[in-house]
């Protein structure tokens, strides 16, 4: 499959340097490259907010691009440029979050979904009781308010768990551990961690001061899938978020195109969750490890039915044409 | 001409001017205080541990601090250092699975002294202003790792035991257990002290940010000055970097990027001057220990973000001001 | 004329920067019309008005790293008034939103002289603050806003008297641009107020000599400063029909535009053309590398490289002057 | 105390002044009375609160205790805006023009007439001046002239000149004197500050002597008062210095073979042209020019600071290229530039100031050897009596004894060759006696040194030789036997030697003796 293909996609995508986004755009990549339908990538990739979206958006819609795949800065904030793309006939896919523009495709991980099932998963582990260390996403980033939903609604469902502290990481590894290490020092007790994909220090910070192993609910970062196999006494689960949701968002651009429309606007990819409290949880974690991955990608690379991509493929990170 | 009349001075004169001549007393004591809040707020929460933890992640802020530090005294600023960190974090976290740990340590030091030598010619020869010149160069330096980055994901990447001892580990002397960190960050305060105090360097730094054409007419040249501190300033970046990754064991593309702006705080915060020609590195050390016993004081307090955030900067503004009256005269 | 270009040459330079950089747009993309310099102008809006916010306390010699965070602050607070409101009700957010902008700059310029904490740090402290607040007023992306408020930047006006071909070239963004700046500064800049600020960013100690009040000055400065951010924060709430807490990133790209537009960090000299023309040359830099599918990888590397080079460029220049 | 006619009531009046910096006692009890139509001098030694007690009473700064009557009725100045409404003008001893606005803006800025203001710098001998020009582009000594244009274009009660003339080359100091004096026929007063005693007896009516901040004496000016000021100013301290050139005799002996420095044809710019001439080891060379006729730039060339773009320059008999001023410095080549503001680091310390030669070299970056840099600059504090009792930082030392830093520098850093740019500008009487006396003694000691000055009289107490520059051509080299002030002020304008005519009020026949130093 040369670089023989008829399309142009444009890829817009607002944070840069975070390992599930840079392996989302890999995704796209390397979709791009195994479907053999994509002449020329066109790839919008930084640091910005709704209204830098905005531009890039419109730049690729200078750049007359066929499709726009875009992980939304926010839902609602870049509609007036996804409007302005449908109007010039290119079709615009949404992944990773919905957005608000009702001509745009969305191929999504649910979020709220995603925060619901780890969640409850941790509270049954607790017993349905005790305190639980919540460490948020970044404040004010709408996906981290999807989650808190998600995460709320499972709270209400074990009415003897409390939150022992909520606290933002931001995303950002540092700030989490060294959150982590202050609220041990507070000699807080708990009886469980909820983090927001900031998972593989977390581990590490209660191992280095030697506290009590608590149960820890991640996401599937290679390097927490790792400890959850290879960490003695850890229990723990790892709650999909595949960051291949970009090769799936290519794919469905490229169907669009070839006149294969979807049923719904709408496609949801359902987050699984896998633990190391069973013999079968541990198979799927096993099967699951990449230790060959860098610890901040997630490890699940792709999705049935959506990619069709290979594991070198992805790894490469090589669109069409380099 | 020169006598002055001896008078007796009051005692809060007297406590004034000794505070005045010593500036790290007070910073210690609003150090202190903030340590005692946190002690009120949560009873128990200051101990050993907690003492040692935060000193590993003040290290690193206070290592990176020093560069704004000496970089200032110049009437300069390096903001360049949160991606020099970074770069040598991630280099060495992705090299030291094939390499030689020595051969993955020079790979790892190359970037930041290439950095420091573009940030130096460029700020020395050219006289690009300092902030354009290491804004630039830390995208140029993040874009290079991007695409390095890219390179290396299929080979993973593994933290050094050394530097995880280095980062996290302790070491209990006399029933105490001291961050190992310490081994490193001392001798180079040290150093980073005796340096702007006692040697021709340090007296450079501050007479070119205080006066550049009287430097000049003294036979100092310029671009020699400020290309040795710049290089010094991204070796120091890069050996933060190193550090760094063995306190957070995760090589990710940001690591050291959010120590940036409060490496400047601290630095001012201190008592170092962003226009240049005045401050030390003793005010900027505890300018990162404030910083990060505030982040703490922050964590543990149960408000909304927003709240929390506000008290932040009323604090840091606060505590600037208390020193700032504190030591000044009059 | 000598003293014209003398003073002027940076921008003139920097406008024929701009106009060599349209010309490659338009070999890259030989489609590049009207509509898409409606983007153009769309997307340096929020810039400008930081800049501007920023260009203003550079020039009275201080710095204000609270620009970013005072444009999320004011743009979640429009957003938050004017969801579900009626569409009058957008014509008190408006000058009350600017308002606000310009109590809180005011708040950051007294500050400074109250406490005698460097801006710096004063600014920075605010930053947090600003942020904190915003996020109380929204916790999370949303709120709304008026319909003729997001009508406002898009499309063109026409003008009477003035081909099509050319109105289609004066998109509504721009214009917004031009009154809401043109209205403060140029009064400003030939008023007393307006040399005083000059005058305390060039030297403090001469012109308190001179009769100059520094403090209220400074804080005039400062209030402006809030000013412009409230309008670069209305105007991200314009674009994006949205409030966000989090701050984009709007103070580097403030202080960089500041000085690739000639006004030196230090104060006392530049104007607010050549930053405005810088930050249309960076926007414009952006298109490009869009345009032409560079690795974005690359793309951050070629942004450093050309703000280090133009500035290198004009040091060199002044350097050869100086000779 | 001397006492005058009390007929009229003072126009400004001051009282028990006094002024604290920290432990510092700037103005103790300085006390000041100014009648209408007075030009009154303030005298005191560098250092002694001159400019503190001018700064007090514009309201620039405010002080600890004091009473300030303005036509008798106690004012309240609390900013220099404040002082301007009273009717107080000063004219700083630093510039205040600012820096980066261009001269027009600088007077809108302060509300000042544009009209008077051009016919006044007129009046004091600017011609051609560009309201256009930014003011950080005007050499210094137009830019004090433009600040006085600026002062007495709205007519103030009270001028107040703080060492107004120290920058000023003869011609245009001349100018401000006859200027300054018209004031006082006008009815207003002058209060005037200046070391320069011919300046004093030729323009003042009374003087008031501060000494160590406190006001020591109000002395009417007759002819011979000066004594009994110099006594007042320096306490019981009684100067006696009289330094001048070798003898003759000393000359023929000691005329080495080579020159330490030959200058050839040097041109820089449009500023100098073929200009040529030796400096040899053991003198002290004059040079001689009104403002702005290429002495600056010849100072900046031989000093490595700007690149000549023509003519040579040779060392020890060698040919030099001077690309930075390392490369003088290194040829032993020190140059201590009249502006200090572009020679100090203004926050730091005396110490450190003194001893910056020392860390230049990148071979000398590393530890210092704080004894021995301790030993070195208490040595040169010494020899130049700096007051260092706000030594911390150097922007709080007195302008004279700034001054004396610059110079300290090059003395403990041992330079051969010494090229001082009028380094007594604001210096006191009896410091003025130990500089030439330095200057001899470095010259005794077979050190060379180039010395422009805008004193004419200096150039006998000082100089072995006179080289006069005019239009950035070198018109003319003096022995010194010829250089009385009337023959150089000829020269300066570029009249030939020997015709005769009485230039201006400077003209005062001079009273050096010539003895042997040392
Ligand atoms: N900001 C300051 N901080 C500390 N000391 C100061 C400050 N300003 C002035 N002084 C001290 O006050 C004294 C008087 O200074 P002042 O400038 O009034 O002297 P002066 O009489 O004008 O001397 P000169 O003839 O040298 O100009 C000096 O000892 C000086 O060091
Ligand atoms: N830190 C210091 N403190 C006091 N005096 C010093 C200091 N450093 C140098 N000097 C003195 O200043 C003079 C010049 O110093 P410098 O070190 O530049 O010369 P040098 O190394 O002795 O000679 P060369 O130029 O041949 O290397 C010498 O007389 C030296 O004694
Ligand atoms: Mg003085
Ligand atoms: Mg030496």
């Amino acid at each position: 499959s040369a670089a023989a293909g008829k399309y142009t996609i444009g890829i817009s995508n607002t944070v840069q340097g975070n390992g599930w986004r840079e392996e989302m755009v890999c995704a796209m990549k390397a979709q791009a490259l195994a479907s053999g339908e994509v002449a020329k990538l066109n790839i919008a990739h930084r640091n910005t907010d709704a209204a830098g979206q905005l531009e890039d958006i419109r730049n690729l819609i200078s750049a007359k691009v066929d499709a726009i795949v875009v992980n939304p800065a926010d839902p609602a904030g870049i509609k007036a440029g996804l409007e302005e793309a449908t109007k010039a006939g290119i079709v615009v896919v949404a992944v990773d979050q919905a957005v608000t523009e009702p001509s745009a495709y969305i191929i999504s991980n649910n979020q709220e979904e995603y925060a619901y099932l780890g969640a409850k998963w941790l509270f049954q582990q607790m017993g349905g009781k005790g305190e639980v260390f919540y460490m948020r996403g970044a404040a004010g980033a709408s996906a981290d308010s999807d989650r808190d939903k998600g995460f709320k609604k499972a709270l209400a469902e074990f009415p003897n768990v409390k939150v022992a502290q909520e606290v933002f990481t931001g995303w950002q590894q540092d700030q989490a551990k060294q959150q982590m290490l202050s609220f041990l020092a507070t000699g807080t007790p708990f009886n469980g961690v909820w983090t927001s994909g900031i998972d593989n220090v977390i581990v590490d910070a209660l191992v280095e001061s030697q506290a009590p192993l608590v149960p820890v609910v991640g996401a599937d970062n290679a390097g927490f899938v790792g400890q959850l196999s290879s960490v003695k006494g850890l229990v723990g689960a790892a709650v999909t978020n595949p960051g291949s949701i970009g090769g799936a968002g290519v794919t469905l651009a490229l169907r669009i195109l070839d006149g294969k429309k979807p049923a719904q606007q709408t496609v949801l990819v359902q987050p699984q969750l896998w633990e190391n409290a069973t013999e079968e949880g541990k198979a799927k974690l096993k099967a699951a490890a990449d230790p060959s991955l860098s610890p901040e990608w997630p490890v699940s690379i792709s999705i049935p039915d959506w990619t069709t991509y290979t594991k070198d493929q992805i790894v490469a990170c090589k669109g069409p044409g380099e | 001409m020169s006598t002055s009349a001896i008078t007796p001075v009051p005692f809060g004169r007297r406590i004034k001017r000794f505070m005045a001549d010593r500036p790290l007393v007070p910073l210690i004591i609003l150090l202190v205080i903030l340590v005692v809040i946190l002690q009120i707020l949560r009873p128990g929460i200051v101990n050993e541990r907690w003492i040692a933890n935060t000193i590993k992640f003040a290290i690193p802020l206070a290592i990176l601090a020093g560069c704004q530090t000496m970089t200032m005294l110049t009437g300069g600023i390096d903001l360049s250092v949160g991606t020099v960190a970074t770069m040598s974090a991630f280099i060495m976290a992705t090299q030291i699975v094939n390499q030689d740990p020595a051969i993955a340590f020079l790979l790892a030091m190359m970037p930041a002294v290439l950095i420091g030598l573009v940030n130096g010619i460029g700020v020395g020869v050219f006289r690009v202003h300092p902030l354009i010149m290491t804004l630039g160069t830390s995208l140029i330096g993040t874009g290079c790792l991007q695409v390095y980055q890219r390179t290396v994901i299929a080979s993973g990447a593994k933290i050094p035991d050394f530097l995880a001892w280095l980062g996290t580990g302790v070491t209990p002397i006399v029933g105490f257990a001291f961050p190992n960190a310490l081994l490193l960050f001392v001798p180079l305060a040290a150093l980073i002290v005796f340096t702007l105090a006692r040697t021709g360097f340090g007296r450079l730094l501050y007479a070119v940010g205080d006066n550049e054409r009287a430097t000049r007419l003294s036979g100092v040249q310029y671009w020699q000055v400020i290309t040795a501190l710049y290089v010094t300033s991204s070796v120091l970046a890069g050996i933060t970097g190193l550090l760094y990754i063995g306190l957070i064991k995760a090589p990710s593309l940001s690591l050291a990027e959010p120590l940036v702006l409060p490496s400047v705080a601290a630095a001012v915060i201190g008592g170092t001057s962003i226009f240049g020609g005045r401050g030390g590195y003793t005010g900027t050390i505890i300018g990162a220990l404030i910083l990060t016993v505030l982040t703490t004081l922050l964590t543990i307090l149960q408000m909304p973000e927003g709240a929390r955030r506000i008290l932040f900067g009323l604090i840091v503004l606060f505590v600037t001001a208390a020193y700032l009256r504190i030591v000044e005269e009059r | 004329m000598s003293h014209f270009l003398r003073r002027q040459g940076w921008v003139v330079g920097l406008f024929a920067l701009l106009i060599v950089l349209f010309i490659a747009t338009r070999i890259i993309q030989p489609g590049y019309g009207s509509g898409d310099f409606g983007s153009l102008a769309r997307a340096v809006l929020p810039y400008a008005f930081a800049v501007a916010a920023q260009t203003v306390v550079v020039i009275a010699g201080g710095i204000d790293l609270s620009v970013a965070a005072m444009m999320a602050l004011t743009s979640v607070t429009a957003a938050s008034m004017m969801a579900g409101a009626s569409e009058e009700y957008a014509l008190f957010v408006v000058p009350f939103v600017l308002a606000m902008g310009f109590v809180l700059g005011a708040l950051n310029g007294l500050l400074i002289v109250v406490t005698r904490v460097p801006d710096i740090v004063v600014t920075l402290a605010m930053l947090f603050v600003l942020q904190g607040a915003a996020l109380l007023v929204l916790d999370a992306p949303g709120g709304g806003a008026a319909e003729w408020l997001k009508a406002l930047i898009s499309g063109t006006v026409p003008i009477p008297g003035l081909p099509d071909a050319v109105d289609a070239w004066l998109p509504k963004a721009l214009l917004v641009l031009i009154v809401c700046l043109c209205v403060i500064w140029i009064p400003l800049r030939r008023s007393r107020l307006g040399l005083s600020i000059y005058a305390i960013g060039s030297s403090e100690l001469a012109a308190f000599r001179s009769g100059v009040p520094v403090k209220r000055t400074r804080i005039i400065a400062y209030a402006l400063s809030g000013l412009f951010a409230a309008f670069g924060g209305l105007a991200l709430t314009m674009s994006t029909g949205i409030g966000a807490p989090i701050p984009g990133p709007y103070l580097l790209a403030s202080v960089a535009a500041v000085v690739l537009g000639g006004v030196a960090l230090g104060g006392g000299k530049g104007g607010l053309l050549g930053p405005i023309v810088a930050v249309f040359v960076l926007r414009l830099v952006r298109t490009d590398l869009t345009l032409l599918a560079i690795d974005p990888n690359v793309t951050a590397i070629i942004e450093g490289l050309i703000m280090v080079a133009v500035v290198m460029f004009g040091a060199f220049i002044t350097m050869r002057g100086r000779q | 105390m001397t006492t005058s006619a009390q007929q009229q009531s003072p126009l400004l009046d001051a009282t028990g002044v006094a002024k604290n910096y920290g432990a510092v006692a700037a103005l103790r009890n300085a006390s000041l009375s100014v009648l209408p139509g007075e030009v009154h001098a303030l005298m005191g030694a560098n250092g002694a609160g001159k400019s503190t007690l001018v700064k007090i009473l514009t309201g620039a700064i405010q002080a600890n205790a004091g009473r300030i009557l303005i036509r008798g009725e106690a004012r309240d100045i609390r900013s220099p805006a404040a002082g301007r409404r009273a009717g107080l003008l000063p004219v700083y001893q630093e510039p205040s023009l600012i820096p980066d606005l261009d001269v027009l803006s600088n007077l809108r800025l302060t509300g000042t007439p544009v009209e008077p203001f051009r016919a006044w710098v007129r009046e004091l001998g600017i011609a051609d001046l560009d309201l256009r020009d930014t003011a950080r582009d005007i050499p210094l000594a137009v830019l004090r002239v433009l600040d006085l244009a600026r002062a007495l274009a709205v007519e103030p009660d009270v001028l107040l000149l703080d060492e107004m003339t120290a920058a000023l080359p003869a011609n245009l100091a001349e100018k401000v004197l006859e200027v300054v004096r018209r004031q006082g026929d006008a009815g207003r007063a002058v209060i005037f500050i200046s070391h320069r005693f011919v300046e004093i007896s030729a323009l003042c009516d009374r003087a008031t002597v501060l000494r160590d901040g406190e006001t020591v004496g109000v002395v009417d000016i007759v002819p011979g008062v000066e004594e009994k000021i110099v006594e007042l100013m320096l306490g019981t301290r009684i100067v006696k210095t009289h330094v001048a050139a070798r003898s003759a005799a000393e000359k023929a002996v000691s005329a080495p073979a080579r020159p330490r420095i030959a200058v050839k044809d040097l041109r820089v710019g449009t500023k100098l042209n073929d200009v040529s001439f030796d400096l040899r080891d053991g003198e002290v060379a004059g040079v001689v020019a009104l403002e702005g006729q290429g002495q600056d730039e010849l100072f900046a060339a031989l000093a490595g600071s700007i690149r000549p773009s023509g003519g040579t320059i040779e060392v020890d008999g060698n040919q030099a290229k001077f690309a930075h001023p390392i490369d003088a410095i290194r040829a032993g080549i020190a140059y201590v530039p009249g502006d200090r503001s572009e020679a100090l680091a203004m926050q730091r310390s005396v110490r450190e100031n003194i001893a910056l030669p020392f860390s230049a070299a990148l071979r000398n970056w590393g530890p210092i050897n704080m004894r021995k840099e301790r030993d070195t600059v208490l040595g040169a504090i010494k020899r130049l009596q700096i007051d260092t009792r706000a030594q911390g930082e150097v922007q709080r030392l007195s302008g004279g004894n700034q001054q004396k830093v610059t110079i300290a520098r090059w003395i403990a850093a041992d330079a051969r060759t010494i090229l001082c740019f009028d380094p007594t500008r604001g210096i006191d009487v009896g410091t003025k006696q130990e500089i030439y006396k330095l200057l001899r003694e470095l010259a005794g000691h077979g050190k060379s040194v180039l010395f422009y000055t805008s004193e004419l009289e200096e150039v006998q107490r000082v100089c072995d030789r006179v080289i006069v520059i005019f239009g950035g051509r070198l018109v003319d080299i003096f022995p010194v036997e010829e250089a009385d002030e009337p023959a150089l002020m000829r020269a300066a304008y570029g009249l030939p030697r020997g015709a005769k005519a009485d230039v201006g009020i400077l003209a005062a026949p001079n009273a050096s003796e010539p003895g042997a130093t040392p």
